[in-house]
């Protein structure tokens, strides 16, 4: 037989005017297990928490209900009364007869009524609570952060510094990402490599950061503060340990006519290469499709040329496997390439503007290598046709975004705002040049971004023309533009010398794979998804796995470096505590009903549910069942409601105790 | 002695063919027969409408292309279009009338029957290019047109709007380069071939054909083609009979041999000129082909 | 009307003519963001007054007067640029069709009266031959239109190269056109189409 | 100051059917904002409406109520992200059970009621419960309470089928 105490609250009046409170205590007395039932003006208050504490030693209860206000306002401050008495917290509820009975009802018998009924639910529902304990979970500190643009960067420079431990992975030869690339930024243009470097540099030489670059996330086991993670490490054919960053191989190499994808094609690399001058780690790779060596046996010059030996035509792929406690996605974008249609997409092309075929239309990345002082053309603009530079340009905003007919309908944030600063830069460097630009509308909501914008117009002189472009065809060595303003409303034709697409910002190809082996999830264009929108921009619903920069949609740098900071506090929160605590609210399986349907495993949202392979002690497998991870578990009891053995089990919330309620309506 | 066809199409010349375009439908004949492409006209076809129907009237533009596909229907093989503007109504009014139930029901209605939604439709480009075969098309050639350099004009029906045609590509098609490329002959890259001559106002307002048509034969001259190739009537209609006003409109001087494709696949494949109706093109095409050691 | 204020309210934005518009194009006015696209390369727009993204821009509004009292619908060439490369899908040349109609229907308050002579001709051509008769489409055009001696030039020529036909054959079967065109009289009359 | 109150010959016993986060913050919500509705409510609140058993539903009708409510998050609002899109599957094949088993289905009201949604709370009980008033007490069922079905032991093969639809 349990003892269990009830307290009813009068809250001042706010119950008692509508609730007869005496007679609720009075009728809960009477039911068979109540050891004790009273009432008191404000339970809440230093006296009223005293008054449930004593009584809990005096009368020995095993249970209590508090009959006040929402168990949304003081669940948490009753309980810890409780627990301070002894008794376990999760042996204490809330009956709601203020916000579900006093307030919204006018009528003192019905209200009463009511109440008592309220009170009797949770009362019956205390006689079957069972003690339960916070669930903790080892973390594991040390965190792993996949991709090294400026967010990843910018996370694991923050997370070391609190001083954590940090893999960062990075697929590229090199950290850097498309910050790297850029000339000068917006919207201050101080250069995109002053403010860059120093931060890659800090990476190589930080004591808690190991750098794995030309790597990839191979798989991920495990869940938030105990992941396994495998690495791959693509085998670079140079000895990392060995190589000094002389830079004899590139300059000995043969194969000189790669186009450099980092310079947009503008450039070429030799076959063994670091993709920029500043390269972290300065560290060649041997690009093994273009080797002459991987391709027919011969050559090894590289080899020969190498004073420390570090060339290593053999080096093998190796998978490497870490435990880390905590995960920062920051895998950034990939422009949308407008004349390929991405195998698979619905994304339709632009074949209108004939990018691909008309060599001076170049996209803005294309741009920034062109403006770069450290560029293929030492920050000249100069066209990639024929070298000279052009005095008529014209930028085009909004290709393939805010085209859903083209596949894209949002919009890609930045490339307002780039292309004003691609017009100031021409401007800058092509004094007698004219830029135009043909936009929908110019996005510039950020600090000193619309201002910024006004200048390129006002002070830089760039025609801005509200329309869109039809078509843009070769004619000689001009490129026809045919536009519209739609403000005059009458049709533009500028013949230019360069045509520069805005094009979209777009998830990586393959960034739906990674998910895949994160267990996190990601819309309809392949972005990767955050748990809230507004409150939770950095958390994936996925526990232990953040994300930083532009794989979770499209961003500038103040942006990107503020999301990844705020992963990073995210992370350091995580791995303040060296236990993860939480609410006990989890599924647990019976194994010895669990028929093994996985029915569950289909149904949680989290992931929870493993399946558990049972072995006798020679290690023979006898069967499989059910297994929820209380580390991972969201606590929702989908699986319950849904398994058709019943056997599984959400604390807190067990048929025993809903049916307890039930049985007492 | 050609025995079997290779292939066989029920064919619908439209209106044009039957007139100011009969050079096109006489070159077609010979080419498909020298192809061994069997073509059978459909018995009393209509007009499919063309432009002016549907400009006013959409219902009975459909109607009148529905009556035409069941008719055609009736007849073995896909059917065979010359006309880009035919084929451009006749793939329309299939995908109206599958996307939309409510129109396809009042159309039934106007034709006292159903419509034939699957019937393929073929412009007789998809034909060579796609159902004979390219390959096979270059096999074919007796004469090849080397040295020929052709502006390929597609105008604006032929690839337009994008899902309806499929042809080729909407923005950027090869069809006609390819086809032409397989008798030796050289595509050039010109910027207007895409783009619309005006046909809709031939008659009502010749001014506006002359300025886009003259936009037309502009690119193709500064392009350096000797010839342009056409697929339709009414393309063919404005640059080649309207070239001379045009010329004079805008003063210049183009003489440009304006071709439809059959007639110089004819040539190449060794259709004998005599049945290519060369003689019908108001821009003489004699000298060119004679310079090129064509004839 | 071209220039004067327009004074929006739910009375004067005549939302049922749009309503009407999409019904029978088949296309979405309000997806139109006014990018301006379809203008920049609308072979026609310098012939019209209003550019093709007004005419969706006034329909937006509910501006349907301003619409139809234009020449712009009656020189849209039907050649699909607009459609082919509108970033939202509206298919604009599908709502130049639709506007058509309905300024056919109510015999248009538009001044382009050649094109729509030559529209109709063309479809009368259809209903008497079955299919087009180009010599007396010529022909009537230039008596009903008042111009002579349009195109006299073009015409010799092209009848020594065979290109027109002085007399025409008719279709055979063109009862079977005459019972389309009743039908859809009736289908109309019986307001079960449009 | 207050109208009086009608009296109504039959008043109806509604269970309710709430998750924590959404549905139950809204009644909440309208408590605070001290709206009024009817007094014939009794709550149960779940974490999430992913976790109510449609057998729960069976034996509140069983235990005398004469109109049930489950209302949840508003779709994609789930605060376990698709709980609630799992329950509004399983309970549309449940309404079939229940017509099986002669539930008048508009005893059965499934609603969306977010933390901010007093006011619907209000009238989505309100409606339901005039609604119930109407129809009058729900007897039909209570004769079939022999059967233990919350248990997992389905007797009949129909109930058992139309269970596996669910
Ligand atoms: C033309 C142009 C101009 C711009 N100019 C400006 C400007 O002036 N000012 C401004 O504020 N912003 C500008 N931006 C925006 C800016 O580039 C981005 O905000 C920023 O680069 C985003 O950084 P990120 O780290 O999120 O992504 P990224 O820079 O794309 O970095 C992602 C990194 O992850 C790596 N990676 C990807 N997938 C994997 C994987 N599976 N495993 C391991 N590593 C992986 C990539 O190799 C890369 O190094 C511009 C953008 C463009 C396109
Ligand atoms: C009309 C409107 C609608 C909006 N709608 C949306 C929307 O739908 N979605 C969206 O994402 N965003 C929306 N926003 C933006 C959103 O409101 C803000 O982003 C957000 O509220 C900013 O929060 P904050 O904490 O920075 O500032 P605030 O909300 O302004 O909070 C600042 C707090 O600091 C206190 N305070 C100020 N000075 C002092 C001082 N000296 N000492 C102590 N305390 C001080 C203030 O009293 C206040 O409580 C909207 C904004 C507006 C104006
Ligand atoms: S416990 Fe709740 S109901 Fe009681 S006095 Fe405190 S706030 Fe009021
Ligand atoms: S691999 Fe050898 S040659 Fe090349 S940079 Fe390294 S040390 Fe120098
Ligand atoms: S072996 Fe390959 S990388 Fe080395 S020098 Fe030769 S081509 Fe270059
Ligand atoms: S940021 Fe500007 S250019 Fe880029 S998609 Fe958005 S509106 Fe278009
Ligand atoms: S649903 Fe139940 S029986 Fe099926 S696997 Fe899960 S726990 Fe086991
Ligand atoms: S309670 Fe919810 S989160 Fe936990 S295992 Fe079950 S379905 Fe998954
Ligand atoms: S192209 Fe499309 S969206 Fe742009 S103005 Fe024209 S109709 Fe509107
Ligand atoms: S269809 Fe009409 S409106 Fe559209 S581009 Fe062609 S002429 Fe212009």
């Amino acid at each position: 037989m349990s003892r269990i105490g009830v307290f009813v609250c009068h809250c001042g009046e706010n119950i008692s005017r509508t609730v007869d409170v005496e007679r609720v205590a009075a009728e809960i007395g009477k039911l068979p297990g109540v050891a004790l039932a009273t009432d008191y003006k404000y339970m809440c208050s230093d006296p009223g928490q005293g008054l449930l504490k004593k009584a809990i030693a005096e009368h020995r209860l095993d249970g209590i209900v508090v009959a006040a206000c929402s168990p949304r306002m003081h669940e948490k401050t009753f309980r810890n009364a409780a627990r301070a008495a002894g008794l376990n917290p999760f042996l204490c509820e809330m009956a709601n007869i203020r916000e579900h009975c006093s307030w919204v009802h006018e009528d003192r018998e019905e209200a009463t009524t009511k109440a008592i009924d309220i009170v009797r639910l949770m009362v019956e529902r205390v006689k079957k609570d069972k003690a339960l304990q916070p669930i903790t979970v080892p973390i594991t500190k040390r965190a792993l952060v996949i991709g090294g643009g400026i967010a990843g960067i910018q996370a694991a420079l923050d997370i070391a510094d609190c001083g954590h431990q940090v893999l960062l992975v990075e697929r590229e030869p090199s950290i850097g990402g498309h910050m790297a690339q850029l000339s000068e930024t917006f919207p201050t243009l101080d250069c995109s490599q002053c403010i860059m470097t120093p931060k890659m540099v800090d990476v190589a030489n930080h004591p808690n950061i190991k750098l794995h670059t030309y790597a990839e996330i191979e798989n991920v086991d495990g869940y938030i503060g105990n992941f396994q993670v495998t690495i791959r490490r693509k085998a670079r054919s140079v000895d990392m340990d060995k190589c000094t960053g002389c830079g004899v191989c590139m300059a000995k190499c043969p194969q000189k006519k790669i186009r450099s994808k980092f310079d947009c094609g503008l450039g070429t690399r030799p076959a063994i290469y670091v993709p920029f001058p500043q390269a972290v780690p300065n560290t060649p790779v041997i690009d093994r499709e273009n080797c002459t060596y991987f391709k027919s046996g011969k050559c090894g010059v590289c080899a020969k040329v190498c004073g420390p030996g570090a060339i290593d035509y053999d080096q093998q792929d190796e998978l490497i496997t870490e435990p880390v406690g905590a995960i920062v996605v920051a895998t950034g974008f990939e422009l949308y390439t407008i004349n390929e249609k991405p195998k698979g997409s619905s994304i339709k092309g632009y074949g209108e503007f004939g990018h691909g075929t008309i060599p001076d239309v170049i996209d803005g990345m294309t741009f920034e290598r062109l403006a770069s002082a450290s560029g293929p053309t030492g920050g000249k603009i100069l066209r990639p046709s024929d070298g000279k530079e052009p005095k008529q340009v014209v930028f085009v905003q909004c290709v393939g975004s805010r085209a859903r007919e083209k596949g894209i309908s949002y919009c890609s944030k930045v490339c307002c705002m780039y292309t004003a600063k691609h017009t100031m830069l021409y401007k800058h460097k092509v004094h007698d040049g004219q830029a135009y630009v043909f936009f929908m509308d110019a996005r510039t909501p950020g600090k000193s971004y619309d201002e910024f914008w006004r200048r390129a117009v006002e002070e830089e002189e760039a025609v801005y023309i509200r329309g869109m472009v039809s078509r843009l065809y070769q004619k000689g060595d001009k490129i026809v533009v045919m536009g519209s303003d739609v403000l005059v409303g009458v049709q533009v034709e500028i013949e230019a010398d360069l045509v520069v697409l805005a094009t979209a910002v777009q998830p990586r190809q393959g960034a739906d794979s990674l998910a895949q082996k994160l267990g996190i999830s990601y819309d309809t264009y392949n972005f990767y998804s955050e748990a809230h929108a507004k409150l939770k921009p950095v958390e994936c619903a996925t526990a232990g796995i953040y994300l930083a920069g532009t794989c979770q949609g499209p961003k500038d740098i103040p942006d990107t470096v503020s999301q990844a900071s705020a992963a990073a506090a995210k992370v350091m929160t995580l791995f303040s505590r060296d236990q993860l605590e939480r609410e006990p609210i989890v599924a647990r399986v019976n194994e010895r009903n669990c028929v093994a349907c996985f029915s569950c495993k289909k149904v949680c949202p989290y992931g929870a549910v493993e399946e558990k392979e049972i072995r006798d002690r020679q290690g023979n497998l006898i069967r499989v069942v059910a297994y929820v991870n209380p580390g991972v578990c969201g606590g929702c009891g989908t699986c319950q409601a849904t398994c058709p053995s019943k056997s599984v089990e959400l604390d807190g919330y067990t048929d025993e105790q809903v049916m307890a309620m039930i049985e007492a309506l | 002695m050609p025995t079997k066809n290779i292939l066989n199409y029920s064919y619908y010349p439209g209106c044009s063919l039957h007139a100011s375009a009969k050079e096109y439908d006489e070159s077609t004949k010979g080419l498909f027969k020298t192809l061994r492409i069997g073509l059978k006209e459909v018995p009393n076809w209509f007009c499919c409408g063309a432009t002016p129907a549907h400009n006013v009237d959409e219902l009975l533009s459909l109607s009148l292309c529905a009556k035409n596909l069941s008719l055609a229907d009736n007849e073995e093989g896909d059917l065979a279009v010359a006309c880009a503007a035919c084929f451009s109504r006749l793939k329309t009014a299939q995908h109206r009338l599958a996307d939309n139930d409510v129109k396809r029901k009042q159309v039934e209605v106007a034709i006292d029957g159903a419509v034939p939604l699957e019937k393929p439709v073929k412009h007789l480009l998809e034909i060579l290019a796609k159902d004979y075969g390219l390959d096979r098309l270059a096999d074919a050639v007796k004469k090849p047109l080397n040295g020929l350099k052709v502006a390929t004009y597609y105008g604006c029906l032929l690839t337009r709007p994008p899902d309806v045609p499929e042809l080729d590509c909407c923005e950027a098609p090869t069809i006609m380069e390819n086809v032409i490329a397989a008798t030796g002959a050289e595509p050039v890259a010109w910027s207007h071939r895409l783009e619309c001559c005006g046909a809709n106002f031939t008659l009502s307002r010749p001014g506006v054909v002359l300025n886009l048509s003259n936009a037309i034969l502009a690119s193709a001259k500064r392009a350096g083609a000797d010839c342009i190739m056409v697929a339709c009537p009414l393309c063919h209609g404005n640059l080649d009979i309207r070239q001379k006003e045009i010329e004079e409109a805008n003063g210049t001087r183009y003489g440009m041999p304006v071709f439809y494709m059959t007639q110089l696949l004819g040539l190449a494949v060794g259709v004998p000129a005599t049945k290519l109706g060369l003689e019908s093109m108001i821009v003489n095409p004699l000298p060119l082909l004679k310079e090129k050691n064509l004839l | 009307m071209k220039n004067s204020k327009m004074y929006l309210s739910t009375e004067t934005m005549n939302l049922g003519f749009v309503r009407k518009v999409e019904a029978l194009s088949g296309s979405s006015v309000r997806r139109c963001f006014q990018c301006g696209k379809c203008s920049a390369g609308c072979p026609m727009r310098t012939f019209m007054e209003h550019p093709p993204n007004r005419i969706v821009r006034l329909l937006q509004l509910g501006q349907w007067e301003r619409v139809l009292a234009g020449r712009s619908i009656w020189y849209c060439a039907s050649c699909e640029t607009c459609s082919s490369r509108c970033p939202n899908k509206v298919d604009l040349a599908a709502i130049m069709d639709a506007l058509r109609k309905l300024s056919w229907d109510a015999n248009g308050p538009s001044k382009e009266s050649y094109v729509q002579l030559a529209n109709r001709l063309f479809i009368e051509n259809i209903k008497t031959y079955g299919r087009q008769y180009e010599m007396r489409l010529a022909a009537v055009f230039n008596i009903k239109s008042g111009q002579f001696m349009k195109d006299f030039l073009l015409g010799p020529k092209l009848l020594t190269k065979g290109k027109l036909k002085v007399f025409h054959q008719k279709n055979r079967n063109i009862g079977e056109i005459e019972q389309i065109f009743s039908r859809i009289e009736e289908m109309r009359k019986k307001g079960e189409a449009p | 100051m207050h109208e009086t109150k009608e009296k109504h010959d039959f008043e109806p016993k509604i269970v309710a059917f709430v998750c924590t986060w959404c549905t139950y913050a809204g009644a909440d919500l309208a408590g605070t904002s001290r709206m009024q509705y009817p007094a014939n409510v009794r709550v149960l609140k779940f974490p999430c409406t992913g976790r109510i058993d449609p057998v729960f539903i069976l034996r509140a009708f069983q235990r005398g109520a004469d109109g049930v409510l489950v209302s949840g998050c508003h779709p994609g609002d789930c605060h376990y992200m698709a709980g609630n899109l799992h329950a509004r599957r399983r309970f549309a094949a449940f309404r079939g059970l229940l017509d099986f088993v002669g539930v008048d289905l508009a005893r059965l009201q499934f609603s969306w009621v977010s933390a901010a949604e007093g006011g619907k709370w209000v009238e989505v009980v309100t409606e339901l419960t005039e609604r119930i008033r109407v129809m009058g007490p729900m007897d039909e069922f209570k004769a079939l309470e022999t059967e233990e079905c919350w248990s997992g032991v389905l007797a009949t093969p129909e109930l058992q089928e139309a269970y596996n639809n669910i």
